[in-house]
């Protein structure tokens, strides 16, 4: 039995532990002892992990399970992690710690709350450990039917239409994954004897170019649509403007990450030839999402909207990243998956508090915050310097990994388009600054707000974690890279033995 | 033939006994005892089904026209199941005042349709397969008539009757040109000797609409809302689960078999039919207010699916047309069940009634979530299974942009779907439907509908089981 | 070779307090968070002392050039296979020099602030901010490697913001602060560009292997062209894009004047004597790649730096608020150091220039620390920074006055004050390489000695203002830094810079060139002149004059206008033009389509309707027509 | 000669009176039409020495359920009600596509050539019916019989369900 | 005889009065028309039943069978109708189809 087993375990414990507590107090206790274990097990997984790797073990996936499921099929429920599923695993963990502490009040049907609350994060744990495809389609969906439920019923403002809108528009994108997945299936043998879901087995193969041409779109945009892929994106503000508090945090936080992490594992490196050859339509559609959201997110009026658009921009560097296709860039993408996660889940945290207390998440509205409320003025600005990619800060670091790694590339239109990317990074600056001075700053404009209270403790408890986690990456980057890095490399090589053709 | 044919005919055989015993115990009984019927044909159906699941073997009676394997067992043993939990299900809705007088001819008429499917299923010609097929129909119209007082009701065995009368007599127009193409209704000679010979073509389609007819694919599909919405709950609920679910099987056996040389026609026709059936089926429920019309609707757009693992053609497609509709007999049953609940306890069946159920019926909510979300495909339960392996069988074949539609119809379904959701658990009502209490067969039935949601797409031995007994199209 | 590694702490110190202070210092009492800061910023300037002595003279052997000196480097975050980002200390005489300088003015400001900002509630947060602040520009100029300098620049910016937005609850600070953050930020755009074009050809970070003249940096580079001029250049010019933002060159230095909202010991610190060089300190830092591989990106410093000198002259000779006045005098200065870079050649005699921008940059730290510090003795005194508020105050603050009459005359070049020294030497390199820039620089020097004298006449002398509260000297506290930093004005010029400080580690002589020395005095004293005929007392003289120039004065006034086309670009082109259009193309467009698609759907709905219409005849009318149609297309069709 | 009259005569028969079922604006009179149809459909059979099949579609369907319909007319419709016929467009969209339908079945019937399977023919006499109707091997009918049995039992019983009055339920 | 007559006489017959059974269907408004046009379909599919048996393959008698079950189904099926017409003639007070259309859309 691998330890990989208990992230599934711990989630379905706790959701029977939920059951049968009677009302809000014991089930947001049983809530957070539960995702708390599961916080420190990935924890654990790290350790592990990191020892294992130092005894010289060199395999793809490590702590693997197999249990053969659908044998007609070859289903298996496979697990098994990689530096880089650890590193996302140990972000959810800290996410869904952080989510549970943000929703310490929902009074409204707080048991169905926190049961639906944990089967979303127990379908990105399941997602982040699969290695069998079939496994991960089905994480995947698990993962994004309880948001219908959490928006629509806990939500704010149109919450019904957002729901909708988000359940359907990601419903429509594993449509496409559907098609992808079932197509790459169909092709993992080369005389069609010995048919897998398995990830790696997959990867040994070489699925024909022309097969790959057709699935590799349906595939990445399939992913995409999750990740905030432009033009896909739309699902994403009003979702998350509508969405409770914490589930703001882990849908932005972990479940748009499965899309970059689907995008990387899935189309590009199964399909590396057709990601090579489709590459550039790809790029340009993510350095508009960067550029694009950012200036969007300048003139949004309400927090959660501009943080929505904040993340479209920084989830398209993550796929934007992910298809430079060389390891520093991907490296990059990847820490910017967990940077982001950790941000902007601490800006969700955050605004969710503001608006309990001022019940209004219009900037125009509020102002000198910080004199009141000092504590979340102090955490907002933090969240927003890590945002706008201040040294010391994780986003920092990823931003840079990723500009320096992209502008490696040997083709110009990469290098140029790097630039057109990178150039977001003032722009962030505008809106991230605008907010801090509308909202923080500045006299106070309403006297209501004058008798706010600062941070609870369990507030403090979920912004601090994340404060930490996001400084941890900031100041020392480097266990995490080189943990992904070391699970890079095979991959990267993978797709280094491509010939690589310049487009211009 | 001797005794052991006989018992390879049990589930036809039993159930006639059934039926006339159900008959004999009525006539003795006195009117104010009739509910008595009830629980021991409960008891004896629930003997025929355990009885059903006995190991069969292969075999061919009546010089090939009753044909019986392991797989055709199996298909009758779903459908067993299928009209178990259905008649637990109706056991409220018979003990109402108004069908005290008919509670036995409920159940013959059940029974004797159940034997039409059985025989449909176990036809080796096309004379035991249109008996089958009208026995099937012609009771069940008597069903759907069966509530005297409420005009949409005859509307409904009117018009369930005179359509399949049509589909029928087409059907038949169809069965006699291949007969007189080929000599013989014999299913063994009809296929050695079909030929694609235009007027063949002509004479299988004529043949495949009467079949369409019955799973309700567009555009043979439009008597089944009115139907659906007329019929009482309880035969609504049969007709969109066993019917279907028996013409499902008959259809993929058929194609696999009789009509395998035509696969490369009947795939262009299917690949249309498919596509219409859900694309129409979706457009129809995203706009009904009736549960039960929207249920119909949902089961065209389901029947659509099905279609997909027809096309795969394979081992694969078979084995997940079969288990397809296994999940969907569960799946269906849950969210009729519940519709049949809230209706015989309070008359109400409109979207709008739901309003707010969650709070007073979490239970009922939460098993028609599930119901409904296993009908949407949604992980984890069952449902979402059985579309993936329907997808897999179609792309197996390489329809990928079939399956893209497809599952692009799912996530519409997915739409509707949730609009019965947001009813229950999101729209606020200040006076939702009373907090109440099913009686026990009612809750077994639902019970046990819910656990096949959740179990059987975990439990991969069903699958493989099935897989183990399917063949695919015969080469 | 000496062993340096204890440098390390220099900027650690500064850190340690930034994080004391910042998550305890609101349980201290402010007095003594105050004291805790400046204790440690005076660790750090004993250590930055002791290290400049040993550079320079105790471990250095005479005749030898200075060598630059890895002290201390860890590996930080690995990129690729050849660019790893390491933090390090590298020691070399202008990473010493700069060390100086910073904790030098850092320590005087902090002594200063101990009574500027004494009843203020943000003491402590005030204290970690200049700590933070001090950790982050000694770090810039400590660092081994241009990304490092990267990631310090970076601190430093927001450092800057922080503290110039130390007023949070005043609009214009808060307005103040973004501006300069974005501004820089824009700026720093260009750095990042020119470091990942410079790293992408040369795949290192590191300074030392960058600027090594025989290095295979340089040697390999000029090959591919873009334009007319090759990648490094390029890249170098983009590099000079961020100095130029944090020091505020033209057109980037729209930020520094309102820089000024943030409390004026700040202004003394960042925006004045240290941040604002470190554009300066990047291209001498970078000075080799410069002059000997991308001359043409070295013209365009020269020119930027020239044009931003004369530009910022004029504007300060008609602002009125003396911080104002300061930071264009700190911008038209900076603009000196950076022509002299841009005149400057590589290898002795010839570098010149750059010897002289760095002996300007270091007396510049003392004399504008100086000033901006008296200035704030004033506005404490006065509760104001507009001159029409003052005047006649000599009598008031005699030392603030004496003090900055001399840090006015360095300022105007008067010997044998420091500013004389280093004025000269830029004069002289400009003079060798290009007459014109030398001419423009004449002209500076003037208007500098004008507006100055200008400014102290209107502080000190003029009208006989009213006084509501008698203003008074300022306490000990803050007049001691004073007196320390106008005894650094005085004799800082005497330092021999051109044994210490050079573009290639060796000494040259270097002389007092009278020829060009006597006339930049005579200048500067007929500046001096026409501001005391103007403003030493109270005549109608300057409003003519503005009369008589009406709309140069109002251009001038007005700063020629750069804020309008800030705001142009900022409120009208970016939010405007680009963000209220896309915004408005997301919601109707983007999200139009997806939801015209849903919309689409529902109208399919009702429009099949009624297929479904009841009638039984209709519904067998379709099945026998579909079945027709069947027969038809695949029986005859296909 | 014979035959081939019969068989011209019936065949008219046949397609005329179907037409004046299906348009006969008097519902009595179309179902005597219907047995008109049914009756000469059981000359047809007679003319082709199908004897048993001709008496049994004279008595089963001519007497048995044109008297069932009959009676039904009879009881929902006054005798001489005249039909409400269908409107214009409906008719002749109906028409048209009936005669599509019927062009496009004729023409593929007729192009297709049917082969006999033996030239002999053999004489059945009722006794070869009987045995075929309770023999349970190939070419057997006892299972459809016995079926068929169950079916008019469910028939009966559903028709009984469905239209017995309720006034045991008024009880 | 059959040698007079070719089969194709027998399926233009039958075939004609399937389509106007059909064409029966669509228009007739009266119910138990409706249904007496359905006895037309299944009368002509009778016919091709029997033409074809005494013609193609007379040494066996399936489509005789067929025809007498497709008789004995017609019936069941004209029991039932009716017995369905008659309650609608209760509840409806009419057996004209386009009065039978409370449920649509």
């Amino acid at each position: 039995m691998s330890i990989l087993n208990l992230f599934i375990i711990i989630p379905i414990l706790t959701v029977v532990g939920i059951v049968l507590t009677k009302d809000l107090k014991q089930s947001r206790l049983v809530s957070a002892i539960g995702m708390g274990v599961q916080m420190l097990l990935s924890f654990v997984l790290v350790y592990l992990y990191l020892r294992e790797r130092a005894t010289g073990n060199t395999a793809a996936m490590l702590f693997t399970y197999d249990a053969l499921w659908f044998p007609t099929l070859n289903i298996h429920y496979s697990l098994g992690v990689d530096g880089i599923s650890v590193a996302m695993i140990a972000l959810t963990g800290i996410v869904v710690f952080a989510g549970i502490f943000a929703s310490w009040k929902v009074t409204y049907l707080p048991r169905e709350f926190f049961i639906s609350l944990i089967i979303l994060a127990s379908g990105v744990f399941g997602f982040f450990i699969s290695v069998d495809l079939f496994t991960m389609f089905l994480f995947y969906e698990l993962a994004v039917i309880p948001m219908y439920l959490l928006i629509g019923i806990w939500g704010s403002g149109p919450k019904e239409y957002s729901a909708m809108k988000l359940t359907l528009m990601l419903m429509a994108g594993s449509a496409m994954l559907m098609v992808g997945i079932l197509g790459i299936y169909f092709f993992s043998s080369p005389d069609h004897s010995h048919l897998t879901f398995n990830l790696l087995e997959i990867s040994k193969i070489r699925i024909p170019i022309e097969m790959q041409r057709f699935l590799f779109p349906f595939t990445f945009v399939g992913f995409g649509i999750l990740g905030a892929l432009f033009p896909f994106h739309t699902w994403s503000p009003d979702g998350h403007a509508s969405a409770p508090t914490a589930v703001s945090m882990l849908h932005a936080g972990v479940l748009m990450k499965l899309g970059g992490y689907g995008a990387f594992r899935v189309a590009i490196f199964l399909m590396p030839e057709a990601a090579h050859e489709q590459a550039w339509i790809f790029l340009i559609l993510t350095s508009i999402s960067v550029v694009y959201g950012a200036f969007s997110a300048a003139v949004q009026n309400d927090l959660k909207y501009i943080n929505a658009y904040s993340s479209v921009s920084h989830c398209g560097l993550v796929l934007f990243a992910v298809l430079m296709m060389n390891q520093t860039a991907m490296n990059g993408a990847i820490v910017q998956m967990i940077s982001h996660g950790l941000m902007t889940a601490l800006f969700f945290a955050l605004i969710g508090m503001i608006y309990g207390r001022t019940h209004t998440r219009i900037i125009q509205e509020m102002g000198g915050l910080m004199k009141v409320i000092p504590f979340l003025g102090v955490v907002y600005v933090i969240a927003g310097l890590a945002s706008l990619g201040l040294p010391g800060f994780s986003g920092f670091v990823a931003e840079m990994i990723i500009f320096t790694g992209a502008f490696q590339h040997v083709d110009v239109f990469h290098r140029v388009i790097t630039i057109v990317a990178a150039s977001s990074i003032v722009i962030t600056a505008v809106y991230i600054l605008r907010v801090v001075g509308l909202l923080l700053m500045g006299p106070i404009k309403n006297d209501h707000f004058l008798h706010l209270d600062d941070a609870k403790w369990y507030e403090r408890i979920s912004t601090i974690t994340l404060v930490l986690a996001i400084t941890a990456i900031g100041v020392a980057p480097f266990w995490l890279t080189n943990m992904i890095n070391f699970s890079l490399a095979p991959i990267v090589e993978k797709l280094s033995a491509i010939q690589i053709t310049s487009l211009f | 033939m001797n005794f052991s044919d006989i018992l390879t005919m049990r589930h036809e055989l039993m159930l006639t006994l059934l039926a006339l015993v159900v008959l004999i115990i009525d006539l003795n009984l006195h009117n104010r005892n009739k509910h008595l019927i009830i629980p021991v044909t409960l008891v004896l159906f629930f003997l025929h089904t355990v009885v059903g699941f006995l190991p069969a073997e292969k075999s061919i009676l009546f010089g090939g026209m009753y044909r019986t394997n392991s797989l055709l067992v199996m298909m009758k043993n779903i459908l067993n199941i299928g009209v178990l939990i259905i008649l637990l299900q109706s056991v409220t809705w018979l003990k109402k005042e108004e069908n005290r007088e008919k509670i036995s001819e409920y159940f013959v008429l059940l029974f004797s349709t159940l034997i039409g499917m059985d025989f449909m299923i176990s036809s080796g010609d096309f004379l035991m397969f249109y008996l089958g097929l009208e026995l099937a129909t012609i009771p069940v119209a008597a069903l759907a008539a069966y509530t005297h007082h409420n005009t949409k009701s005859a509307e409904a065995g009117i018009k369930l009757l005179l359509s399949s009368a049509l589909s029928s007599g087409i059907l038949l127009f169809g069965i006699s040109l291949i007969y007189g193409s080929t000599g013989s209704i014999y299913y063994d000679t009809v296929m050695d000797m079909y030929q694609n010979s235009p007027m063949q073509v002509m004479a299988f389609i004529f043949f495949f609409t009467g079949m369409a007819f019955k799973i309700s694919l567009v555009p043979f599909h439009l008597w089944t809302a009115d139907v659906y919405e007329g019929a009482p709950i309880n035969v609504t609920s049969y007709l969109s689960v066993i019917s279907k679910g028996a013409a499902a099987f008959i259809l993929i056996i058929v194609m696999f078999t009789v009509f395998n040389k035509l696969a490369p026609v009947y795939n262009h026709i299917l690949y249309l039919i498919s596509v219409l059936t859900m694309t129409i089926g979706n457009l129809f429920a995203l706009r009904q207010k009736n549960m039960k019309r929207f249920l119909a609707f949902s089961s065209i757009a389901q029947a659509g699916f099905i279609l997909l693992g027809i096309l795969g053609g394979n081992v694969l497609g078979m084995t997940s047309v079969i288990y397809f509709v296994l999940v969907y007999i569960f799946s269906n049953l849950g969210a009729f069940g519940v519709v049949s609940a809230i209706q015989t306890v309070t008359g109400k069946e409109s979207m709008d009634d739901y309003d707010g159920l969650y709070a007073t019926n979490p239970k009922l909510s939460l098993l028609m979530m599930l119901a409904l979300f296993s009908l949407a495909g949604i992980p984890p339960v069952a449902g979402f299974f059985g579309k993936f392996f329907l997808f897999a069988s179609a792309a197996s074949a390489g329809y990928y942009w079939l399956v893209f539609i497809a599952v692009l119809n799912a996530t519409v379904s997915l739409y509707y779907y949730l609009l019965v959701v947001k009813a229950m658990f999101i729209n606020k009502n200040e006076t939702p439907l009373a907090y109440f209490k099913s009686d026990l067969a009612t809750r077994t039935g639902l019970i046990l509908s819910g656990l096949g949601i959740f179990i059987l797409g975990f439990w991969s031995q069903i699958y493989e089981v099935i897989n183990s007994l399917s063949f695919g199209i015969i080469h | 070779m000496a062993d340096y590694t204890y440098t390390l702490l220099i900027p650690l110190i500064p850190l340690f307090m930034f994080l004391l202070l910042g998550l305890t210092g609101h349980k201290m009492k402010p007095v003594i968070s105050g004291l805790i800061g400046t204790s440690g910023l005076g660790i750090a300037a004993i250590l930055a002392y002791a290290t400049a002595i040993k550079y320079f003279w105790t471990a250095h052997v005479a005749g030898t050039p200075y060598v630059s000196i890895k002290a201390f480097e860890v590996s930080w975050l690995h990129l690729t296979e050849k660019l790893t980002i390491h933090l390090g200390v590298l020691i070399d005489p202008i990473s010493v020099m700069m060390l100086v300088v910073i904790t030098t003015v850092s320590l005087m400001v902090h002594i200063y602030s101990i009574g500027y900002m004494k009843g203020d509630p943000g003491f402590y947060r005030f204290f970690s901010f200049l700590s933070l602040f001090s950790f982050s520009m000694l770090g810039l100029v400590l660092a081994t490697n241009i990304f490092q300098m990267y990631i310090f620049w970076e601190l430093v910016g927001v450092s800057s913001f922080l503290l110039i937005g130390y007023y949070y609850e005043k609009p214009s600070a808060v307005a103040a602060s973004k501006k300069a953050f974005i501004v820089t930020r824009f700026a720093d755009l260009g750095f990042l560009i020119g470091i990942l074009m410079l790293s992408f050809n040369t795949g290192t970070f590191d300074f030392q292997t960058l600027t090594d003249p025989h290095g295979p940096a340089i040697a390999s580079l000029g090959g591919a062209a873009f334009m007319g001029m090759s990648v490094l250049t390029w890249s170098m010019i983009f590099i000079f894009v961020g100095g130029a933002g944090k020091s505020a060159m033209f057109p980037f230095h729209i930020w520094l004047p309102d820089a000024m909202e943030g409390p004026t010991p700040v202004s003394a610190l960042i925006h004045a004597a240290t941040m604002v060089v470190a554009g300066v300190y990047l291209v001498a830092r970078l000075f080799p790649v410069y002059a000997l591989a991308a001359p043409d990106a070295l013209h365009v410093v020269a020119w930027v730096g020239g044009f931003s000198s004369i530009f910022a002259a004029v504007i300060a000779c008609t602002q009125t608020d003396i911080k104002r006045v300061l930071a264009f005098s700190t911008m038209s200065q900076i603009g000196y150091m950076m022509l002299s870079l841009g005149v400057s050649g590589f290898g002795g005699e010839e570098g010149l220039g750059f010897m002289a921008s760095n002996f300007h940059l270091f007396t510049h730290a003392m004399f504008k620390a100086l000033l901006f510090l008296g200035a704030g003795a004033v506005i404490h005194a006065v509760h104001s920074n507009e001159i029409k508020d003052m005047g006649n105050l000599r009598k008031y603050l005699p030392i603030t006055h004496i003090t900055f009459l001399i840090a006015c005359l360095t300022i105007a070049g008067i010997p044998p004050f420091s500013g004389f020294f280093s004025k000269d030497e830029i004069l002289v390199a400009a003079f060798h390489s290009n007459k014109i820039l030398f001419a423009i620089e004449y002209i500076v020097a003037g208007l500098t000695a004008f507006y100055m004298f200008r400014l102290y006449y209107g502080i000190f002398w003029g009208k006989k203002t009213h006084y509501h509260h008698t203003p008074h000297e300022s306490p000990l506290v803050m007049t001691i830094p004073l007196m320390i930093l106008t005894f650094g004005s005085v004799f800082a010029g005497f330092l021999p810079f051109h044994d210490m400080v050079t573009a290639d580690g060796k000494g040259f002589e270097s002389h007092i060139d009278w020829m060009i020395a006597i006339p930049s005095v005579l200048i500067g004293v007929i500046g001096i002149a026409i501001a005391t005929v103007m403003y030493k007392n109270e005549t109608a003289i300057p409003d003519k004059i503005a009369g008589t120039f009406k709309h140069l004065y109002k251009w001038a006034h007005r700063k020629f206008y750069m804020d309008e086309v800030y705001l142009f670009v900022t409120r009208k082109i970016i939010f405007r033009y680009i963000s209220d259009p896309i915004a408005w193309f997301d919601r109707h467009i983007i999200d139009g389509t997806m939801n015209g698609i849903a919309g689409m759907t529902v109208y399919a709905a009702y429009a099949v309707k009624g297929l479904q219409s009841g009638k039984l005849q209709q519904y067998a009318f379709v099945f026998v027509g579909g079945t027709v149609i069947l027969v038809l297309i695949f029986v005859y069709l296909v | 000669m014979l035959n081939q009259v019969m068989f011209f005569l019936f065949g008219a028969m046949i397609v005329i009176f179907s037409l004046l079922t299906v348009t006969s604006r008097k519902i009595l009179r179309a179902a005597v039409f219907l047995l008109f149809v049914l009756i000469s459909t059981a000359g047809l059979y007679f003319a082709l020495n199908y004897n048993f099949l001709a008496a049994v579609q004279l008595t089963v369907y001519a007497g048995g359920i044109v008297v069932l319909i009959i009676f039904s007319i009879l009881l929902t419709s006054h005798v001489s009600e005249r039909a409400v016929m269908a409107p214009f467009k409906q008719s002749l969209l109906s028409a048209l596509a009936t005669v599509a339908g019927a062009t496009l079945t004729l023409m593929t019937i007729l192009q297709f050539t049917f082969v006999p399977n033996a030239a002999a023919d053999p004489h059945f006499n009722i006794t070869d019916v009987g045995n075929a109707l309770v023999s349970y091997n190939r070419d057997g009918y006892a299972l459809p019989f016995e079926v068929v049995s169950v079916l008019l039992l469910a028939a009966m019983i559903g028709a009984i369900v469905v239209a017995k009055k309720e006034k045991m339920l008024k009880k | 005889m059959i040698q007079n007559i070719p089969l194709s006489y027998y399926l233009v017959i039958s075939t004609l009065m399937f389509f106007i059974g059909i064409y029966g269907f669509l228009t007739r408004r009266n119910l138990i028309t409706m249904l007496m046009s359905v006895e037309l379909i299944l009368n002509s599919v009778n016919i091709n039943f029997v033409a074809f048996n005494r013609y193609l393959y007379p040494q066996q008698l399936q489509g005789h069978f067929f025809m007498l079950i497709v008789i004995a189904v017609a019936a069941a099926e004209a029991a039932v109708a009716i017995a369905i017409i008659i309650n609608i003639y209760r509840n409806f007070k009419s057996i004209d189809v386009e009065n039978v259309d409370e449920m649509k859309y």
